[in-house]
């Protein structure tokens, strides 16, 4: 456990932050680290900035989310990690479909894949306008960015599986990433895998040690560990985990299935 | 070589997950058997009903090959587990159920349930370093820790295995106690009540401020556990704590193990480290001119 | 910055020379404090009369920052060592007689004699870890420990400290009974029962089979045990085992802890190990904001 | 702790053997090893081959070095070390005087010498001629041998530092090597100091951990280590040294005064 110090926030949206810390990194985009608040609790966050000054870009909702946006400008915060494996950037042409803060680990990918030449698009989603996260940055690194919302209030109306499927029946990519709820990486998966596009899925699981040794994050098919051998799979390996788009355990390990699986 | 039985429960070989150490899914025991190698794998400590645990930070890394935990016995109680042990027991290998409880009548509850969803034996937590005061007891009296052991033995048709917290004045006395009460076998030991705090802060780092320490620190520690409670009980003693390489188990059966437990050896080598393990006590018992690992157990006393 | 004082012994560091580490003559003690830099001085622990100790190996080292050692109480019992005591306060720091005793008679005469030879304070080795039955178990018992305490405080008008095992279920009732006898601080911890088995003799290592463990793999035990006690007592507390970097006395002080001690961590550090943590200790201190080393004892609770 | 096999076993007089191991080591002339007989005791011993296969040479003298005299090739000692600052080699004409048992850290020291291209006097002294150590060893590595015995039965009659005082009011060396009995090294420490010749002293203090942290190794004047800052002492720092040649500690740490102290 380090500690540092939050050297900058930024306010992204209504409930969404990014908090740039004074630990340098040097991280793989999909890595997480363990956020701890002290007396309060920790949780994984994805590496929003992965090189130089980490960044994490995180929606209060709970406890602890909410009380990371109270913290102000010097507070401490204690960091393990970075953790789990990240996304491999293959070919040239990247697909990057995010919903939600699904966004910031996609976002330190562009960063990546931009300055290695890659050609990058972006379908980016969320609820209504103010909820998108990340266009500007995305949009000044040089990535073609798709956005939707549910309401229509900027881009498509609909949601990120609706672009998806429009683009690829015009285009093609030689890698497909995703990252956001998973009922909308599950959809993702299966355009992409007809369009034979391989995909790489960032999953979320409750995570407790981050470091492969509790098995709290488990999944069912492969039993392999979400911290370790995940956060960031590929589609030929999420296909044999069993519970994938369909339940998650929660703290105790109990199973919670997925309310909108359709 | 490597073949072994404790209380007339076989082992391909000595080397048994720990409890608590990727226990928590079916498919996640099931693939410590057939990739990781285990002879046996104990499953997380269930209880009666789902449990949540402590708040993160549940686990902090020392520096020096340990790890102090306080994960506070999250689990989703017992009868959601009965699919898991189904799965687990794909892997073929016996699958040990543990179980903790905060009365003696939650013990027998969740060991009979256990065994009716075919678990090979149950082994009972009898103390865990980071669950406040309710529980945490049992292991530290001698006179509970035989009560608990009693009340289930009467109550399940298997094996019941005693697991002993070295977090007492003797650890020889309740091991004693435990035979006493009709355990058939007994581990030894669990993670040791420690703590960490961070400088920076101030502040402990553990949502549960103290937790257990294990890994190869507390192996010494461990080890002379084993040696004084073989020296004093005659059922089987499975050693556990801080096993990471072939010579560690060997340690442990010279100490008096029959058995090996590995659980945090899992950080540093791997979900495999069954398989290393096992070829590394190959090797040593070869070099020694034994035969079959039976022959060393015990031999240091 | 890192002045203070236990029981009205003023020392320039909070960090002090442990029991038995080169503490068997007076120019090594002296030699701790002027070149090493200690803050106070802790003699070899000494009795009645000349004892040798254990057969070697006394000592093994752990891989993992660990030493597991069984002198055995080797010392040239307490009247010898009053030229020693007179070389070591030439050091210029408080020196602490380290006491032990086979009976509350033993205890006394050692105590009364050292008092007489000019040290500073007496503390009492109430648990060995490797002696045999005689007198090891003194610290395993709140009554026994409350009672040599007592005799020894009613003995001698320096100040007595109890030093206390973690070998036991609770370490905080055996605080609160040296408390209640009267002692004026508490040294908490010593080496924990330990065991090292060579496999490839499968013969014991160390002469007197179990010793005790010591070094930077106990600290997260003694770490909690200083917090559980400072949490508990009034009388300071003097925080001990495996203390090697500032960072681990700073921990020690937030957890409770008025003083620590360093013994193994010479090993790794060398004499100058004080001089050494001191200035790392100064370096914290000043990066969080602190002006003297007072203030950061007990934050963590 | 190693385990290791004897090699081989050489009978040196009557009750002197050397036995070499099948460890191989790269140590220091005058360092020393631990050496462990399982379940019997561990004791400090000076290499005698501090190169390859390591060896030690015992007088069988107590419990200990009696159980070693009984032990045969291919059984198991336990070995810690090598341990503790050996001799360092200064100029190009030495002398070594050496008593007894004193006469294995020497010899290594020799075998370094001769292979650094140094002139090597040895003074070898005994009770009897059947008690001279390595006389022939030193002899065929092209070393110049004095001897000595009490009796007369070789070489000069009298003591090693009879046959010193001789030789240095004829020959100049550049360093003076000592080991044996202290009373003996107390007087080559004189003798040498007399003709300006710096000399290195290989002390014995009773060793129970061999690596700086018990305390028993240690001597009065300085605080020093015999196991760690020793066993081999520069004049100059034996000179500090208040209890050379007065006293040492046994086991307990209680002062034994050398007997024939003059
Ligand atoms: C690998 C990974 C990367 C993540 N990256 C981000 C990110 O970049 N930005 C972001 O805002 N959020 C991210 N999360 C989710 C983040 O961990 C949760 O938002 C946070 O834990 C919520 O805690 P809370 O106390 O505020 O809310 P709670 O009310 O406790 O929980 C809200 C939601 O978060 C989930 N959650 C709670 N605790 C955990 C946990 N320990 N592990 C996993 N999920 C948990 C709950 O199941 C629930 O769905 C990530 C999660 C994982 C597993
Ligand atoms: C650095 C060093 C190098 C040595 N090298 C050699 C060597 O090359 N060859 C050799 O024959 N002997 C050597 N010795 C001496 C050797 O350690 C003793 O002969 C041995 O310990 C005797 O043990 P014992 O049980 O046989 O006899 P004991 O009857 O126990 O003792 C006989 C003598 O050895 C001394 N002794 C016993 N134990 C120790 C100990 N732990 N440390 C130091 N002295 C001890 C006693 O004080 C006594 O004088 C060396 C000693 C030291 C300190
Ligand atoms: C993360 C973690 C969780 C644990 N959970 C349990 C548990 O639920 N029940 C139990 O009996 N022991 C539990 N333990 C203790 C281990 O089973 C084992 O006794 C201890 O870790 C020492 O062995 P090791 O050093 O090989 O890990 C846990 C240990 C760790 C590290
Ligand atoms: C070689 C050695 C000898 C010791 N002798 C004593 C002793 O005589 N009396 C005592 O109270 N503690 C003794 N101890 C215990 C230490 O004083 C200390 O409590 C313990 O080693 C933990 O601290 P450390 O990890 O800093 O060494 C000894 C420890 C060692 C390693
Ligand atoms: S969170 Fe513990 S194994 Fe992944
Ligand atoms: S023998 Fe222990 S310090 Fe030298």
């Amino acid at each position: 456990m380090r500690v540092t110090r939050i050297k900058e926030i930024r306010k992204e949206t209504e409930r969404i932050k990014t908090y740039i810390l004074e630990e340098k990194v040097d991280a793989i985009p999909g890595q997480f680290v363990m956020v701890w608040i002290p007396d309060v609790d920790e949780k994984p966050l994805s590496l929003s900035y992965h090189k130089g000054n980490m960044g994490i870009t995180v929606l209060a909702q709970g406890p602890f989310t909410n009380k990371l946006a109270e913290l102000r400008v010097g507070d401490k915060v204690g960091i393990r990690g970075p953790f789990g494996r990240g996304f491999k950037i293959v070919g040239d042409s990247l697909l990057l479909v995010g919903g939600g803060v699904g966004v910031p680990p996609l976002a330190a990918l562009a960063d990546e894949a931009i300055q290695n030449g890659k050609k990058v698009t972006a379908i980016v989603g969320a609820i209504t306008k103010s909820e998108l996260l990340f266009v500007d940055r995305l949009e000044n690194i040089g990535v073609r960015v798709l956005t939707c919302t549910d309401d229509g209030t900027c881009g498509t109306k609909g949601f990120t599986t609706d672009v998806l499927r429009d683009i690829l029946k015009k285009e093609k990519f030689d890698q497909c990433y995703t990252c956001g709820p998973e009922i909308m990486m599950l959809k993702v998966l299966y355009e992409a895998k007809k369009k034979g596009i391989p995909t790489q899925i960032s999953m979320e699981r409750y995570i407790k040690c981050g470091i492969g040794i509790c098995g709290h994050c488990i999944v069912d098919g492969t039993g392999q560990r979400v911290c370790k051998e995940g956060p960031v799979f590929r589609d030929v390996d999420v296909e044999k985990i069993s519970e994938f788009g369909k339940y998650h355990r929660d703290a105790s390990g109990t199973k919670i299935y997925f309310r909108n699986r359709k | 070589m490597l073949k072994t039985e404790i209380s007339s429960i076989k082992l391909k070989t000595p080397l048994i997950l720990a409890s608590g150490i990727l226990g928590t899914a079916g498919t996640s025991l099931k693939r410590i058997v057939t990739m990781g190698g285990a002879g046996a794998i104990v499953t997380k400590s269930l209880g009666i009903s789902p449990r949540s645990g402590h708040k993160s930070p549940t686990i902090v890394k020392e520096e020096k090959g340990g790890l102090i935990s306080a994960i506070g016995l999250a689990n989703p109680g017992y009868e959601n587990f009965k699919d898991e042990i189904e799965i687990a027991k794909q892997g073929g290998a016996p699958v040990i159920g543990s179980v903790y409880g905060f009365s003696f009548r939650e013990y027998i509850e969740v060991a009979q349930g256990l065994e009716d969803y075919g678990v090979a034996a149950v082994e009972l937590n009898l103390s865990y370093p980071n669950v406040g005061k309710t529980g945490a007891f049992y292991g530290k009296h001698k006179e509970l820790s035989f009560e608990v052991v009693k009340a289930v033995k009467e109550s399940v048709g298997i094996p019941v295995i005693a697991k002993l917290t070295a977090n007492v004045s003797d650890i020889v006395t309740v091991a004693k106690s435990c035979e006493d009460a009709g355990c058939d076998a007994i581990t030894a030991i669990t993670a040791l009540e420690a703590m960490k705090i961070n400088v920076d802060t101030g502040r402990p780092v553990l949502g549960n401020k103290v937790g257990g320490l294990s890994g190869p620190c507390i192996k010494p520690i461990a080890v002379r556990c084993v040696y004084e409670i073989a020296k004093e009980v005659d059922v089987p003693v499975i050693g556990c704590g801080g096993a990471t390489t072939g010579e560690d188990a060997v340690e442990f059966m010279m100490a008096g193990a029959s058995a090996v437990q590995i659980g945090t050896g899992i950080l540093t080598r791997g979900i495999t480290i069954f398989k290393k393990v096992s070829k590394e006590m190959e090797e040593i018992l070869k070099r020694g001119g034994y035969k079959n690992v039976g022959e060393i157990i015990g031999i240091a006393h």
